[in-house]
């Protein structure tokens, strides 16, 4: 079934001296949904990513990509295989320009990136594959801007624009949408929502709309462990979800 | 945390053309000094230090790693060529390669054991090795400890170059000086120099990338450390010594200084650094005892006042890349 | 047997110098961001200080111990605002440019008056001569330094984890001018703790004056393996640079026994070894 | 040849040994131009000073710039051993004159002896077999050795060790201990252990003037154990302070308060001193090494600018002058003169800061320095 | 709910008085100008809302506020006190308190610490015990090291610590971001509460939504400017021109 679900966890836990961030999660994700991860603050669901992409080490459970267990794979290695995050905080090259932003990750892929006796024009065979990509999430204007001068928005689409260049199966965004003007909020989302063709994406997010919108299917997290799963539609009446996280008010 | 060096200079494809003319004016400058009554002597040694402070300023401008033992590969250099000339009789064109070896060896490992701290515990750690250094040469036979290795014999290149000529020799420490800074130049504008770049930008977004960067540190503190120890090996034909003064912490800091006024980061700070300090050691020597404090009140000043350094100030006025 | 005691108990006494230093360091550290490169100059300068507080204004031991601290500690504040202050949220490593450069300038300056060798500093009449513990003559000075470092130690390292203040610092180093925002006087709450790691480096030069010669260079190399110390041990915690300090100390007692040439490299290879096995040093926290 | 001279005077101008040769060294030079009487001859000559900061690299490039640019002829003094041999490889290949008074090591005048080189003062060799010889005599019949771990620290611990048991002492014990350390008090404690009856310290500077002091601390005067320093000179002496130092036995070749002559030019060169201090026995040497370079260019009559010439003219002058006594400079380019072992004072015997020395015995300079027989020196197999 | 003890001032009798008037206010980060002459007022006991798109200048105007922000000219005037030449130390001191954008939780420090951080510069302020009650989620975390919260609960924090202070002028810039939408709720509710017992607040929000439960007025700000402003009551009648001013 490896084919049907890029993404499994087994038993998953993380342990904080005592406490637990996240404790024996199962977590099956389809290839090709967008599939998001909500619940309360302090939910353990940034833990989760950061097991996930290996930035923190599970003290149980196992994790299969695409068929392979990757519990022990180092967090370089695991974005070679083309699991790859963004981050709650905007992460780009300040000082480079957006085009040079999505080259490094291109060069990354195809090599000659350890060639010091090369000049750098080598590397301008990426630029029309960097062009498109930027034109994909509507940078093209910004090609030769340093990532320092953009907009925050922006920023978040060049990340997004950085990452696919690294040509994934599956892409993990923490909060995409936080601190962003609605503008941006619907600009992000539609970019999502086009991407989404091609990627499986795991997100977590707490805007309910964009949520609502986009996604295939949503995990719910309380106190570190699984609430439930399914659909926006049948979560949204689910009493327990709106005591934990959705609140009294909500309609 | 902001960055040690300007990063808000163009990097265009203007800026490389500008840097070649520049280095074409250097050039011809540098290879004209015999005929203008300048003490060769002098320029030698300058272009060495000129050499060890570009290795140097390879790994901080465009690493973003600060290292304060830098002599040590400069006297490791130093150390292996002087032996390899002197006690195996080695012709100076192997000789150089034994130095170069040498600091190759001592930049794998040690590079290997800094690069797992950043920032100031980089610093410290390198500043650290090069002490663990000092003293292992303080005590190894082969140093003659704090006499020396004296004495060298300069011999002849490829057996046609007479060194012990000054003119020469001149001739011949330039063009290594002038393929060593070319060979750094490139590293700088390579697919290489733009992953550095990136990590020194942002280390964890470049991880996430999926590059290892450690291997990028290692490579970019391996190519430093052995051009640093072939400005060493150099030397050792200008000097026909190889002493412990090479190796010692005063050393590396005056290694530092040298960028410093030149510009952190700039492509030809370091090599106007060097001829600064190498010329104010020579002509203010009348002032003996006060070397040390006018040192320090540098050091002090460019990072009061003058960050940028000479090429980086008048880069900076000009917003052009030098 | 008797012999390993007695290296045990030398040990400890470099390693309260240690141990002063690298605390000293730590708290500047740890407030202003600042690997302070003079240290060694500072601690040559509280040497120094009580060299002049006996020479020329006849004041002791004593005296010296209180007074040093506090003149050094107040040079070390007019350095804080007129220099170290104006590279505040530079990078980190533009403060150790600046302190090697004071360090070469003070260092520098002493030299220039005082020469390279050393000046005379005598041990206080009370603390003369020595113990017989049976298994070693301990010069009872010796013991005092052991003694008074660890009070001052771990007086520091109250003031510093267990105090209101101290909280103040510990936020100040991470976000300067939030804390400022709640109503605290920052600027002069760097000042002073500049002043307190100045001050400790001060207080083990007063009390190496006797046992060590009064010179300009005192402090080049110790500062060094200081810095490698703090390597060790990591500059994450006071207790941690206290802890690394004495067993270095210890460490390097027990290599002059058994290997003495290796005495003066000992702790750079333990350095070496740490960063392979665990890079953050040992108590330290990831950077 | 023309009547014009040109003297370098190289040494530490702010280091370690900046206070036994340094500023004091080329004031030295002044006054022996002076003395020489040779301006009034018509002779025009000139001093410029350098510091060589201990490193041989910038001890061997002023030297060479000396040369070339400045032209130089004579190059005086430059403590520290390893400046010094570097220097002396200028020298000889610039042929120039090289007149050291600073620095211990024995070989400028054995493996690496030059043609162009005069070695005045003292030496290795010298130090460990005057001191050696008359300690055992006086019945310091064991020894123990805390030896700096180089090149130096060996050399005066073999020539020690050879001394002592050719006089009929054992050596019992020694520890090797790395340079520029701070604290002695783990080696002190092996030594006291030892109970060898004499405590050789085969180092230098401040390594020798820490040891002393945190000797005296642990006690081991009392315990009636001897110390002697094997390279000692007056101003470290001074910074120890007699209530430690008192006691010790070393050699010199000078001191200032040995008679009429050296307390008159004591007293000259004092009043010219910043800090009112006499004479060294290094800076005395660069005077004598000075005064006697230029009775051989008043005996030539002329500069002929050719410093194998000038050494030769001046080996073949015997040496006598108002420091030193009478001496001679031998083949190897070794100038031989008396040794004195020296006490120091205790508090109570010193009547003023710089009466710190008791003199308890002497060596003629032919059988304190190494004899050509054992000399290494290529010179010699001529 | 906990019950919050007596403000300084009583609400009604404030409700009319100016107690923070901004004229003229200029800014600049460096070489970049971002305020181009802000003007506002906030009365006493009231809850005004900042609106406007990233990078309007809205952060920046708390900050030059808070006597934070590396130039500034113009004129805020606190109580009839002049704020612009004072540092931010003496600032806070006169009871004004910022929860910051970025939270700035202090990774030294355990949640206790940084809870009990901020002095406390007059009477007033809550007790400990009331703000557990506000978060309950802060008590279980007590002893964790402060940056290992999560973001919601470090949002949580940060707002907690200032309730302590007895500030009675607190500005929150953007205190729903990141958070559940039942914490959403529970901070409306504070921010309710917190008005009722006489403190005043100036918010900034991007979430429109949350802001009517709780501002009396609003201004909006756009490239440095206040360039509009309403109260409460007449939000209806301006939704259209505020559709356009923040492209909800
Ligand atoms: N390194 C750590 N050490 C100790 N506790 C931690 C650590 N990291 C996270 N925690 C705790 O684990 C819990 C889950 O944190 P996590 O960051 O995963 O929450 P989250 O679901 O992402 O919340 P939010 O929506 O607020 O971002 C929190 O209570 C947090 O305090
Ligand atoms: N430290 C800084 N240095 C230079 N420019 C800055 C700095 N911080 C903010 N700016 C710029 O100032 C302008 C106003 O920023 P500000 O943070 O006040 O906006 P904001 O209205 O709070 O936006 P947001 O809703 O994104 O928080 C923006 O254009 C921003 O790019
Ligand atoms: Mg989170
Ligand atoms: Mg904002």
């Amino acid at each position: 079934m490896a084919d049907e679900f890029i993404l499994e966890t087994h038993g998953l836990t993380k342990e904080f001296a005592g406490f637990f961030a996240v404790r024996d999660v199962s977590l099956k994700i389809r290839r090709g949904t967008i599939h998001a991860l909500i619940g309360p603050n302090g939910a353990g669901k940034t833990t989760c990513f950061n097991l996930l992409t290996k930035f923190l080490r599970p003290s149980a459970g196992t994790i299969l990509y695409k068929g392979q267990d990757i519990t022990a794979v180092a967090a370089a290695d695991v974005a070679r295989l083309g699991l790859v995050r963004s981050f709650q905080i905007s992460a780009v090259f300040p000082h480079l320009t957006a085009l040079e932003n999505v080259r490094v990750a291109l060069q990354r892929q195809h090599g000659s990136s350890f060639d010091f006796w090369r000049s750098k024009s080598v590397l301008n065979r990426f630029n029309a594959r960097a062009l498109e990509l930027l034109n994909d999430v509507g940078l093209s204007e910004f090609a030769n801007t340093a990532a320092v001068e953009m907009p925050y928005g922006r920023k978040r689409a060049l990340e997004i624009a950085t990452t696919l260049a690294l040509d994934p199966e599956m892409m993990l965004l923490d909060e995409p949408m936080a601190g962003m003007g609605h503008e941006d909020i619907d600009k992000i989302a539609a970019l999502i929502k086009r991407i989404s063709a091609k990627y499986t994406i795991l997100m977590v997010e707490h805007n309910l709309s964009v949520v609502a919108n986009l996604s295939d299917t949503i995990t719910v997290l309380t106190r570190g462990q699984v609430l439930t799963e399914g659909p926006y539609s049948e979560l949204s009446k689910d009493e327990r979800v709106k005591e934990a996280y959705l609140g009294a008010g909500h309609a | 945390m902001t960055s040690i060096t300007d990063a808000t200079l163009p990097i265009t494809p203007r800026a490389v053309r500008d840097e070649m003319i520049v280095f074409v004016i250097m050039a011809a400058l540098l290879a004209i000094v015999p005929w203008t009554g300048l003490y060769p002597f002098f320029v030698m040694q300058a272009l060495c230090f000129a050499l060890l402070a570009c290795a140097f300023n390879l790994l901080i401008g465009y690493g973003g790693l600060l290292s304060f033992g830098h002599a040590m590969f400069l006297g490791t250099a130093g150390y292996c060529s002087a032996h390899a000339l002197k006690v195996w009789g080695l012709p100076p064109e192997l000789g150089i390669l034994v130095g170069i070896a040498g600091s190759f060896v001592l930049s794998v490992i040690t590079g290997y054991i800094s690069i797992r701290r950043q920032g100031i515990y980089f610093a410290m750690i390198t500043l650290a090795l090069s002490q663990l250094l000092y003293f292992i040469y303080l005590q190894a036979p082969f140093t003659h400890g704090e006499d020396g290795i004296q004495g060298i014999p300069q011999g002849r290149m490829f057996g046609i170059l007479d060194l012990s000529k000054p003119t020469v020799l001149y001739y011949v420490v330039l063009v290594g000086f002038l393929a060593g800074f070319l060979l750094i130049f490139r590293t700088i504008n390579s697919p290489f120099g733009e992953v550095l770049k990136s990590i020194r930008e942002n280390e964890q977004r470049a991880i996430s990338l999926g590059y290892k960067t450690d291997q990028y540190k290692l490579l970019a503190f391996i190519l430093s450390g052995t051009l640093a120890g072939f400005a060493g090996a150099l030397k050792v034909f200008v000097a026909q010594n190889a002493s412990l003064t090479d190796v010692e912490v005063p050393m590396s800091g005056l290694i530092v200084l040298m960028t410093l006024v030149g510009g952190l980061g700039t492509v030809f700070g370091p090599v106007v650094g060097a001829f600064v300090i190498v010329g104010m050691q020579q002509y203010l020597a009348g002032f003996g005892q006060w070397v040390t404090v006018i040192q320090g009140t540098i050091f002090v000043a460019c990072v009061l006042t003058f960050r940028r350094g000479v090429v980086g100030e008048i880069a900076h006025l000009f917003k052009r890349s030098l | 047997m008797q012999a390993l005691y007695a290296q045990l108990l030398v040990g400890l006494i470099n390693g309260s110098f240690y141990a002063l230093l690298s605390l000293g360091l730590a708290v500047i550290f740890g407030m202003l961001n600042i690997i302070n490169f003079a240290h060694g100059a500072l601690y040559m300068m509280g040497a120094f200080c009580a060299y002049f507080l006996l020479s020329i204004g006849g004041i002791g031991y004593w005296w010296a111990l209180l007074l040093a601290p506090i003149i050094v500690g107040i040079f070390g504040m007019v350095l804080e605002r007129t220099m170290l202050q104006w590279i505040a949220g530079l990078d980190h490593l533009y403060g150790l440019l600046l302190t090697f450069g004071l360090a070469l300038i003070i260092q520098g300056v002493f030299q220039n008056f005082f020469g390279s060798s050393g000046l005379p500093y005598a041990i206080p009449e009370q603390l003369r001569g020595g113990m017989n513990l049976g298994f070693m003559f301990l010069p009872v000075y010796r013991g005092w330094v052991v003694i008074f470092s660890l009070v001052v130690c771990l007086a520091t390292w109250f003031l510093i984890e267990r105090t209101r203040l101290g909280a103040y610092l510990r936020a100040a180093t991470e976000n300067p001018t939030l804390v400022r925002a709640f109503g605290i006087n920052v600027p002069r709450m760097i000042t002073l703790t500049y002043g307190l790691g100045v001050g400790l480096a001060a207080l083990a030069g007063v009390l190496s004056a006797p046992i060590n010669q009064v010179r300009p260079l005192m402090g080049e190399n110790i500062i060094i393996v200081v810095f490698a110390v703090v390597v060790i041990g990591g500059m994450g915690s006071i207790m941690g640079s206290i802890i690394t300090g004495f067993a270095l100390g210890v460490v390097e007692g027990l290599t002059k026994y058994f290997y003495p040439e290796a005495s003066n490299t000992v702790v750079f290879v333990l350095m070496v070894l740490v960063l392979l096995v665990k890079p953050t040093g040992l108590t330290g926290r990831a950077a | 040849g023309d009547k014009t001279v040109k003297i370098g005077a190289l040494s530490d101008q702010s280091g370690l040994y900046a206070d036994l040769g340094g500023p004091g060294s080329t004031l030295a030079t002044q006054m022996a131009i002076e003395d020489s009487g040779l301006t009034a001859k018509g002779w025009k000559i000139d001093v410029i000073s350098g510091d060589h900061q201990n490193k041989p690299d910038i001890g061997t490039s002023i030297a060479r710039q000396w040369f070339d640019v400045d032209k130089v002829d004579i190059i005086v003094d430059v403590p520290n051993s390893g400046v010094a041999l570097a220097v002396n490889n200028v020298v000889k290949e610039k042929n120039g004159v090289y007149i050291n008074s600073g620095a211990a090591t024995s070989d400028l005048t054995n493996a690496q002896c030059s043609p162009n080189t005069v070695h005045w003062t003292y030496d290795t060799y010298m130090l460990a077999h005057t001191t050696g010889q008359a300690l055992v005599k006086a019945g310091g019949s064991t020894w123990f050795f805390l030896t700096a771990d180089y090149a130096f620290g060996a050399a005066l611990e073999r020539d020690t060790t050879a001394v002592v048991t050719a006089n009929g002492g054992k050596v019992i014990g020694g520890v090797k201990h790395p340079l520029n350390t701070s604290d002695f008090s783990s080696f002190l404690l092996q030594a006291q252990s030892s109970g060898a009856k004499v405590i050789g310290l085969a180092n230098a500077g401040g390594d020798t003037t820490n040891t002393i002091k945190q000797a005296a601390e642990f006690g081991i005067n009392k315990g009636g154990q001897k110390l002697a320093a094997l390279l000692l000179f007056l101003t470290d002496v001074k910074s120890i302070g007699l209530d430690i130092a008192q006691g010790l036995n070393f050699t010199e070749t000078f001191y200032w308060d040995m008679n009429d002559q050296t307390r008159a030019f004591s007293d000259r060169f004092a009043k010219r001193m910043k800090n009112g201090a006499p004479p060294t026995m290094v800076q005395a040497g660069v005077y004598a090494g000075v005064m006697h370079y230029f009775k051989a260019l008043d005996a030539l009559g002329e500069n002929p600018h050719d410093g194998v010439k000038v050494v030769d003219k001046m080996k073949s002058i015997p040496t006598e002058d108002a420091l030193f006594g009478k001496g001679e400079i031998q083949p190897n380019g070794r100038t031989i003169h008396t040794a004195y072992l020296f006490e120091v004072k205790k508090p109570s015997e010193s009547k003023g800061p710089w009466d710190l020395y008791k003199l308890v015995g002497s060596v003629p300079g032919d059988q304190a320095f190494t004899p050509l027989d054992k000399s290494a020196c290529a010179l010699l197999k001529k | 709910m906990p019950e919050v003890m007596t403000a300084n001032k009583p609400a009604a009798a404030a409700a009319t008085s100016t107690i923070l008037d901004v004229k003229n206010l200029e800014s600049w980060y460096g070489e970049s100008h971002i305020l181009h002459g802000m003007n506002f007022n906030v009365n006493a006991g009231e809850v005004v809302t900042l609106l406007g798109r990233n990078g309007a200048g809205k952060t920046t105007t708390l900050k030059s506020i808070m006597g934070i922000i590396g130039k500034r000219t113009g004129s805020v005037a606190f109580n009839g006190q002049q704020l612009i030449r004072m540092t931010s130390d003496k600032i806070a001191r006169l009871g004004i308190a910022l929860c910051p954008e970025e939270r700035g939780i202090f990774a030294s420090l355990d949640v206790r610490e940084n809870l009990l951080l901020p002095p406390v510069v007059r009477p007033g302020g809550l007790t400990l015990d009331q703000i557990f009650e506000l978060f309950p989620n802060l008590k279980e975390r007590l002893k964790s090291q402060g940056t290992k919260l999560s973001g919601g609960e470090q949002q949580m924090l940060a707002i907690a610590r200032i309730l302590r202070t007895g500030a009675s002028f607190l500005m929150l810039d953007e205190p729903t971001e990141g958070l559940a939408p039942v914490i959403i709720q529970q901070i409306g509710h504070t921010i309710a509460r917190l008005k009722k017992e006489g403190f005043t607040i100036l918010l900034v929000e991007q979430n429109f939504r949350f802001a009517s439960t709780v501002a009396d007025r609003y201004y909006v700000v756009e490239h440095g400017k206040v360039i509009d402003g309403f109260a409460n009551a007449d939000l209806s009648a301006n939704m259209d021109k505020l559709h356009t001013y923040l492209g909800v």
